[in-house]
């Protein structure tokens, strides 16, 4: 936690590729990416370069001790893929700006302390991209109802998040009034490049490495070797992308197109294990460790090309920067 | 040929009259009774009593059995649209288990009063059957009766084994549907009653060949209910000011999906009119690979198409795409089958391979 | 050849079912799909359906004897996947037309003895599938000529043919002036959901399945059980479309749709048989068949998804007929 | 990371500024020289003799033999990068196999002239020499020398061939590339050179695995070029009266294969950076497997885009896909290196592929 924060606020100041290795590592392990994970991996970053320092002196040191959590707020109901559609409205009021709209899939929105909000405070001018501003929200203060959403498992992770007069101070604005487009741009190089991308369901495949044993037929290991070549591949792009953000840079096409290619990856998983191992997989499997991982794999994955983008819109992306025009 | 209409009545395999009326009752009857309340009680592990009555009382259960059985008397292909309905309306009862267990049994001049009865994958050896549970046996623990098929010295032969002959672990699949543990009590094979299994398909496969046939046709059904919601969810859907319909992305994905459910569709219906003849045991292996290996694109599509509105438990979507990802590894998964009619592919030669398949496509009077 | 010509054209009257069986005997029996593969499959159903009585007397017999072979005169430079930007023109002069323009990528063009061409007549309207017409055209008239492309194996099998001046009389109009648009349809309905569609690569796989031998390996009895499962589907999808051709129907969405699920599959013959049988495919194994024939599908494999529309134009029928909007 | 570019000078694997100027001037070569007539005639069986001599000129041949013994001196990524710029430009001449057999045998302590030198893959005992033809080596008829990989009772070793014992039948890749059959004369063993192999990788492998080295790089190389050919063309094609690069479905098409591209240079780097570490048969077997996979797409996709264009001679992009297609089944295809990698990584279990993959990437210096 922390591990690349100033040290001022009780971080580590450890380069963003020692934070990429340490998440490998936590992934590879199967370790949780509890509720304080998206504020560690993209709501500091955001605050640190773009906060005041009212707002950094209230949060990073808490994201540093590992007990603030963040939610992102980005989606509404009309606004998925098309982030520019936001219509949570901001207008102006004394010492700060009053807030009114929803907020949708929301990550543990019912456990969060803070939002990262991206809401309307003008026009949206001829590119559609102007007239947005990053707000920090603190779900705790009164105008904000949180209701939950359950996932096709049953599992409630996702929650709605209503705002009704809800009041943000000024010093909670982040970035520029008007300049969250380009803000949200970035946060989500940060989202989309990063091993948990690409190494979700990585305990899936190591427990079917394990699964089919020291001495596999062909077909187990070429099917094998085929998802560990991708991994492999995967490693190097995704943490070439973090030496870039590293370097300062905002790889967004390159954080797209790890996104893509990793999230393929996810999603085969799960289908080369079902059909190498046949088993019927259970929701209640508790004798079978691995036909349990495997269930909770294929509920999960229909979301793994959803989640920090679609597929459709990375695609777009990536062939913009391709130079297709 | 392009499976995304609502009604039964589209053209499909030739069908008489009685049984497209019956299939349009089905229709109305399952629209009726499998009710959004009905489908989460359901997942909740509440048995749908009273639409399993009503399916009784329809008689779609004896879709099979000859009329001087007191059944129905449908040829294949036509209770195959049956079992496909009931997959487009996510019907979570064992009316696939009821139809083709009770079928059988009564075919092989076995008798049987009311209550459920379901079947057992494989096929057993006498000795195995005492000593091994059967796994995931579907509704094993509300079933009057489970149908086992056996083959050892005594012959082929199916055992129908009554409720009180066996216990039960009680398992549920990815959609929640009871898929139980079985073991027969030490004493239990004596309580169960046996016929010769005169028609029994060749090779080691036993029930599971009639388990996949099943599926294969409920897959259909389900697949053809997901295109028909991401179709409409996509017309409605709006992204950057227009229906996400319009986006050729969508367009294209959905086109595929629309390949891989007509593909699936007509391996299904190839074996339901093979049915009863010498090429079945192909045939449903035939069906069940090519209809598992559609259902996860299809299912993927659907989710894609949806997008996070699809992942909530609110969607309906979730009732189709859990089935398909839990059916495609039930008696048998895609890749199951596939080797099973590679080895027979191979074994017979590259020459062989085309006769082989005009004769499977002439038991389904097709050419 | 003629088998569901009348009889009064010297053709055997027979249902389109059955020349559907025959083809397919053909192609798993590897017989060439000769140059007068076309004239049967679509120029003479078109002809017959749409042509004058002088047209339909003095080709049908021949095509029936198998003397008279067909190109298509659909695609040209600026005109692949929009036919409707087709730009070959004729002008009204006396008792015929003049045309002039270019067509290009005509199988056989440089052995048939004549074209069915898409020609602009007139204005294309709102809709911009009016204003076309179709043609035939004599290739042994003057103001023609024909000029050779070599594909990516070097085979000659496509050419340019040019118009300049060339007199097509009266009674070489197939329909009415200005329904081109319609014909074309219907005729590439023909063409797209025939076994040729996806069988032309039928005998690789047999091939493979000697190759392999009569007791596979799990991995070579999945992969090809696979193939084969895909095959038996689709004999079963192109017969239903035969079905409803020989009724009278124009199922353009479900030929597209057999096509598109047709060259996936053709696509996938040598895919697989590669990684199963790994050989180095060679443009002169003449002792090795099987190479030969692997090599040959290979080269052959992109044009698959490109002749008779291309996947992104059937796909995009597809969604129509699906009700996308 | 989006190898589209065509200038050498993008951000790549760190290199040194040598290095960076190296295949700068690379780049100018291969540009000047390899002319569509040169490609033509090379495809027509001429072998391009000048641009093979300002190849050699300009010593890109003895990029990885060490500066005492003559060479230039590159670390294996600055020349993998050589070679990925090789692929790029579709040079018709062996120059991946001359500079890793050149390196090979004077590391190994050979010694050796001016002349050809290309590479047979395997390893091979020296009793099968004697007897067995060696298949596929890459332009053995105008070779001066075949390097071959022993392993028997005597120790592996390197054993360089002249061309004077061996006898050749012709044959040619897609590409129409030579691939000849090698025959050693009955008392051809006597007249070649031997050396013990200290540096050999570990396995069965032999020079396969050096020959998949290069072969990853320059397909990632072809790739890049058909990737940039298709950007250039959907820009440039107009269809429906708008450039086809506008359709969403050509520009999700090209994301794929950027994205397949990019995975494939990534694997690619990895291999180049663990040349000459204990990882590198592992690494090198990643190479090649990923590359293979991604060759199929990327040229399917750049001809799917091409349209019927790029289905022609004229073109140029034959050029390169049937290159890939030739490639990817040289040295071992995805498959044959996908089950190698499956076999460790199973019989080491699951716990140790992670720490593995570290390692890997450790010895690409990227972590």
């Amino acid at each position: 936690m922390g591990l690349t924060l100033p040290k001022v606020y009780g971080g580590h100041e450890r380069s963003s590729l020692e934070r990429f290795v340490v998440t490998e590592e936590m992934l590879a392990a199967g370790a949780p990416c509890g509720a304080h994970w998206i504020a560690d991996r993209q709501s500091a970053p955001q605050i640190l370069r773009h906060g005041t320092e009212e707002a950094k002196a209230l949060v990073i040191p808490r994201i540093c001790a590992g007990t603030c959590y963040f939610g992102i707020g980005m989606s509404e109901p009309d606004s998925g893929s098309d982030l520019a559609a936001v219509r949570t409205k901001a207008v102006r009021t004394d010492g700060g700006w009053l807030l009114n709209g929803q907020k949708i899939w929301t990550t543990n929105g019912h456990r969060v302390h803070y939002l990262l909000a991206l809401v309307r405070t003008g026009d949206a001018g001829d590119d559609r991209h102007g007239g947005l501003t990053q707000f920090l929200i603190d779900l705790e203060a009164p105008g904000i109802e949180i209701r939950p959403i359950l996932d096709i498992a049953g599992h409630h992770e996702f929650n709605e998040v209503f705002f009704t007069d809800h009041f943000v101070p000024d010093r909670f604005v982040i970035g520029d009034v008007g300049n969250g487009w380009d803000m949200v741009t970035q946060e989500l190089a940060f989202e989309r490049s990063g091993p948990d991308r690409f190494m979700s369901d990585y305990r899936l495949l190591a427990a079917l490495v394990d699964r089919i044993g020291a001495d596999p037929g062909p077909r187990e290991a070429v099917e094998t070797g085929r998802l560990v070549s991708h991994l492999a591949a995967l490693t190097a792009m995704s943490g070439s992308v973090a030496g870039m953000l590293g370097a300062g840079q905002i790889p967004n096409v390159e954080a797209a197109l790890v996104k893509d290619v990793g999230t393929a990856f996810e999603r085969d998983i799960p289908e080369v294990a079902r059909r190498l191992i046949p088993i019927e997989p259970s929701l209640d499997a508790t004798d079978d460790p691995y036909g349990e991982a495997l269930a909770d794999v294929m509920l999960r994955a229909p979301s793994f090309t959803l989640r920090g983008g679609t597929r459709e819109i990375l695609r777009s992306m990536i062939a913009r920067g391709l130079g297709l025009r | 040929m392009l499976h995304t209409q609502t009604s039964p009545a589209r053209a499909e395999a030739p069908a008489d009259d009685f049984a497209t009326i019956l299939v349009e009752q089905t229709d109305r009857l399952l629209m009726r009774e499998v009710t959004p309340a009905c489908l989460r009680d359901a997942d909740a592990g509440t048995f749908p009593a009273a639409a399993w009555q009503a399916v009784c009382d329809a008689g779609l259960h004896l879709a099979m059995v000859a009329e001087e059985d007191g059944g129905v008397g449908l040829e294949a292909p036509a209770a195959a649209r049956i079992l496909r309905r009931a997959g487009f309306h996510g019907l979570p009862a064992p009316l696939s288990e009821d139809m083709v267990a009770r079928a059988l049994w009564l075919a092989a001049g076995g008798e049987l009063g009311e209550g459920l009865v379901t079947l057992a994958s494989g096929l057993w050896t006498g000795e195995d059957l005492a000593t091994s549970p059967l796994p995931c046996v579907p509704w094993a623990d509300i079933a009057a009766h489970v149908l086992v098929a056996v083959s050892d010295d005594a012959g082929k032969r199916l055992i129908l084994v009554p409720r009180d002959a066996y216990s039960v672990k009680r398992r549920r699949n990815l959609a929640a549907e009871p898929r139980d543990t079985v073991r027969i009590h030490g004493d239990g094979l004596g309580q169960a009653m046996t016929r010769p299994w005169v028609a029994a398909p060749e090779g080691m496969d036993g029930l599971t060949v009639h388990g996949a046939f099943v599926r294969a046709q409920q897959m259909v059904g389900a697949m053809e209910r997901c295109l028909s919601l991401a179709i409409a969810y996509a017309n409605e859907r709006k992204q950057f000011g227009k229906p996400i319909a319009r986006f050729q992305a969508v367009q294209h994905m959905l086109a595929v999906a629309a390949g891989e459910s007509a593909a699936a569709a007509a391996a299904a219906e190839l074996a339901a009119a093979a049915f009863g003849t010498p090429h079945f045991a192909f045939a449903a292996a035939v069906a069940k690979a090519r209809c598992g290996e559609a259902a996860g694109k299809v299912a993927e599509i659907s989710h894609q198409v949806h997008g996070a509105m699809g992942f909530t438990r609110e969607h309906i979507l979730h009732v189709f795409t859990r089935r398909l990802w839990a059916w495609r590894d039930e008696f048998g998964n895609d890749a199951h089958w596939q080797e099973r009619i590679g080895r027979v592919v191979c074994a017979e030669g590259g020459e062989a391979l085309w006769p082989r398949l005009v004769a499977l496509r002439a038991a389904g009077r097709l050419a």
